[in-house]
């Protein structure tokens, strides 16, 4: 049942991460750590024209955290800020049982995450790196 | 609606004798007795899910983490509030003052700074605040009481002021059975800028109680008072407020970072949850208010209301005998005094009948003076109390009285 | 002599099924399951005997009170010291040494003092002296590992020094499996007029201990990772020094006589006992103590090192997976990991078979930044672990390597 | 059975208790404090030619703690230090079960007290008293 978990998207995403790096005067850069396992990761991106003009993500972690931010970096390429944020918002409802996963999307392989509570975090951890980084950026 | 009798059942330690008596046990603001549900949830949760928190990705330890959560929520709603970021799981009322007096008081408090209590305080409520003034140079202001145990509000209005800092104050006494105005003192000490602190270690066993209501900044009672295991009990603060505070106790958990030189914190209310935390008594404790609200707080609350004003009429029957705290709005506590009879010989003498009181300051040595006493005699009651206790306890009363009488009719 | 089986037969949790498997708990050093015993013990005291303590002189708060102090005469007796006065019940580990960071550490440490700990440390003998640090001005020196794990003892010889106030150092380490020379410490430690405080964590519940004889002055454990109950632990202090620290909480107990303007303390251990304590808990751990001591804890330490010896084994012969800690002399912990497989994942597919180990930087993230990891697997054994469960654990391991190794080649 | 705690004896003493009282310019005072109880206990002593001259105690507390100061008084009075210091070890020693209660003494009616642990520190609170009274008047 578990072995469900890990499917061939997340280890596919695990282990040929899209985006991956780091951008050079990136506006935005947040660098997040899991207390509970010590996984982290840093998120960067160019805002150009209030879009998300590039973005690329880096860290270590597990198969989850990392997947899930490859997963991510694609998810929120070209997007406005505005729908960057509603993407976040969505993500994390999906997350907890709120919202459904979209049937066609990679993201759906996270579905099967939400039954181990301890691993939600390592799932949400680039999202919320990139929340706080919009949050910082606007200042 | 409320049957006494059906809810005796649940708590197997009211079949005990002693000697050849059954229990009456009239000294629930000491410790409540648990019920079998409680119990129960405690040998279920190591029997079939224990495991350390948080940090574990296997079955049992998520298994584990969703009970201890899910007590925390429980007890978020118990006291009305949605802010579980807000509710600090500790070992009882003492350890969650002192928490505030370290984290907010070391941090915040300066020479000039002032926080007003009461004369009735327990000793949780006041030696937290003469450690936190000697390291800080604050001073303390004392409420008095009038001569009915009610506070002197008129003093509490002078009292409060621009040096304020914190007001903290017994919610319910654990004495007088008093319940104290401290949604007015929360506005008193709003209106200073000063933050409110209620002890609720007597008033959230036994009445509705909302935090929100009570307007107050922290809010503190211990489990083993209402029904639940020892060695748990809760702080809520406001989250913002919570936010602002040094960390107390440091260790795992509350951090986010540890470097050799330096940390960061973990997000409320694990910032204040270093190490291992009393796991299986938070779901204990979560199980004591489920029963609780199986039953009704307000229902609790009218049951005991009655309870007490029963007691309070009954033993106002006893000749000389000596009745603290108004007569009227009381919890269900007695305390009193004989003349004759010292406290402690008292409850001896009511321990050989089964009957369980208390005598001695009741960790109040201040209001003790203030009463004129060295120790009262107090019985206290809860969900499972019936008149027929109140009945034995009078008439064993009556008897101690006899017996001493008989040696002598001089005083000591 | 040391039947295991028979020991299995104890602890109910063990016939928990995870999905179709028996549960093989090997997350010890995390918390330890509990036996019949003990459960036993704290259901007895709640259905029987539950009262509040020391200050009641009814016949419940009589047997409550003997059942609490004879709990810390066991625990005294099982760390082989007669000082009954010198033992104090906490929460845990993390709180006893907070305990000691803040009346000890605050009272006597000073601008230009040193507290030399290890780069070993549990984050519980870390973050305390951190903040300690920050609030008096006093310095942090760190006692370097060795490549296999072991302290670097020539670098601590010349650590420890004139400006030394307090060494403290875990007494086995919870990853590394070492078992550190205290004692050693102790005496360089009391050659410079410093104290030694020793955190017990992961000794007391899998070596005999005397603290005697260790020559500590400071002695922390937890009786969740000793079969006892969640929510208890102890701090031994030598007395002459506990009696000139300062008290930590205030509240009730651990007072002597309260005024409104100051108060006094009561003797030791009661001046750092304030508020209700943990009674049933003290209990359960007196039980788990009983228990440990059934069992002989010589005959603990070789079942522990047997386990831990081929364990070590059994996971070298798996290709490319690294093992921490020195080769010998180990107790029944390995923390390891595989290249390819994230620690998380591993132990997610490990429950999956009902192999429980935990995963992530176990509360050491300097330690962690030491050995060049974010993050570790570690199996832990207890009193109860069977050589059949280390292969299950070693076969596992090769299966889940397997698994992540068939999607691709690629490292991430 | 415990009604048997509360003899003659006890009650005499705690009625009519003997050498009540305080006294001027005594060489030994010394209070002491029940914490569990708020009982308290004064007692005095003068000292002469290293002797209990004279002895008295005050305070208030429960039928336990007055009878037994005020046999302690009686048992006193005249002693020498050395005396003194053995009676109250004998009673301390009476009072934890380790030595026997003397047959034919006031004492004896104490004996019942062992059985209720919290109030044999009634019982010896005044002795503990005038020990701590000696050990000050050393100096
Ligand atoms: C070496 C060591 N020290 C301290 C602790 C902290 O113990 P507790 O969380 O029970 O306070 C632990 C356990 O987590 C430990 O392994
Ligand atoms: C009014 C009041 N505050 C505080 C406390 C202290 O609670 P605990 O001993 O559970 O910490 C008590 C109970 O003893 C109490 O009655």
């Amino acid at each position: 049942m578990m072995r469900e978990l890990y499917t061939q998207v997340i280890m596919d995403h695990y282990q040929r991460p899209r985006n991956r790096g780091t951008l050079e005067g990136a506006d935005l850069e947040e660098h997040l750590l899991n207390p509970l396992c010590g996984d982290e990761v840093t998120v960067y991106a160019h805002l150009r024209d209030g879009k998300v003009a590039d973005v690329k993500f880096d860290g270590r972690g597990c198969s989850i955290s990392q997947a899930s931010a490859s997963m991510m970096t694609e998810r929120l390429m070209g997007r406005s800020r505005e729908e960057a944020e509603k993407e976040i918002r969505t993500f994390k409802a999906m997350m907890i049982g709120e919202k459904e996963f979209p049937a066609m999307d990679d993201l759906a392989a996270l579905k099967g995450v939400i039954q181990y509570p301890s691993r939600i975090k390592c799932a949400t951890l680039a999202w919320t790196a990139f929340q706080n980084g919009l949050d910082n950026a606007e200042n | 609606m409320y049957d006494v009798e059906e809810i005796r059942h649940h708590f197997p330690i009211l079949e005990r004798r002693i000697g050849d008596r059954r229990l009456v046990y009239l000294d629930n603001a000491a410790t409540s007795q648990k019920p079998r549900q409680v119990i129960e949830a405690l040998t279920d949760y190591y029997e079939h899910h224990n495991a350390n928190i948080h940090r574990g990705v296997h079955h049992l330890a998520e298994e584990a983490t969703v009970a201890y959560e899910a007590a925390r929520r429980k007890i978020a709603h118990f006291l009305d509030t949605p802010d579980t970021a807000g509710l600090v799981f500790t070992r009882g009322t003492t350890e969650a003052i002192n928490l505030v007096a370290y984290a907010w008081g070391r941090k915040f408090l300066r020479e000039g700074d002032e926080v007003v209590i009461t004369e009735a305080e327990h000793h949780s409520n006041l030696v937290p605040w003469q450690l936190a003034a000697q390291a800080t140079g604050a001073k303390l202001r004392f409420i008095p009481i009038l001569e009915d145990g009610t506070l002197d509000m008129e003093e509490a209005e002078r009292l409060i002021g621009a040096r304020t800092r914190l007001v903290g104050c017994i919610h319910a006494s654990n004495v007088l059975a008093t319940i104290n105005p401290v949604e007015r003192l929360a506005e008193l000490a709003h209106e200073n800028d000063a933050l409110m602190l209620v002890d609720g270690a007597q008033s959230a066993p036994h009445l509705p109680v909302s935090v929100e209501a009570l307007g107050c900044d922290f809010f503190a009672c211990s489990g083993h008072k209402m029904l639940g295991p020892t060695g748990v009990g809760v702080l809520w603060g406001k989250p913002e407020i919570l936010e602002e505070m040094d960390p107390f106790l440091g260790g795992g958990e509350m951090i986010r970072e540890v470097h050799l030189d330096h940390s960061t914190w973990n997000d409320l209310p694990y910032k204040f949850e270093a190490g291992t935390m009393n796991v299986a008594q938070a779901v204990g404790l979560g199980a004591a208010v489920d029963y609780l609200e199986s039953l009704g707080m307000e229902n609790v609350r009218e049951h005991e209301r009655r309870l007490g004003e029963y007691a309070y009429r009954r033993l106002s029957e006893i000749e000389d005998l000596t009745l603290y705290g108004p007569k009227r709005e009381r919890t269900g506590i007695v305390s009193f005094s004989l003349p004759d009879v010292h406290p402690h010989d008292l409850s001896q003498l009511l321990d050989e009948e089964g009957i369980a009181i208390r005598s001695g300051h009741h960790c109040t040595q201040p209001l003790m003076r203030r009463l004129g006493v060295a120790a009262t005699a107090r019985a206290s009651f809860y969900v499972y109390n019936t008149e027929e206790e109140i009945d034995a306890l009078a008439s064993a009363i009556v008897r101690a009285r006899e017996f001493f009488g008989a040696f002598s009719g001089a005083k000591p």
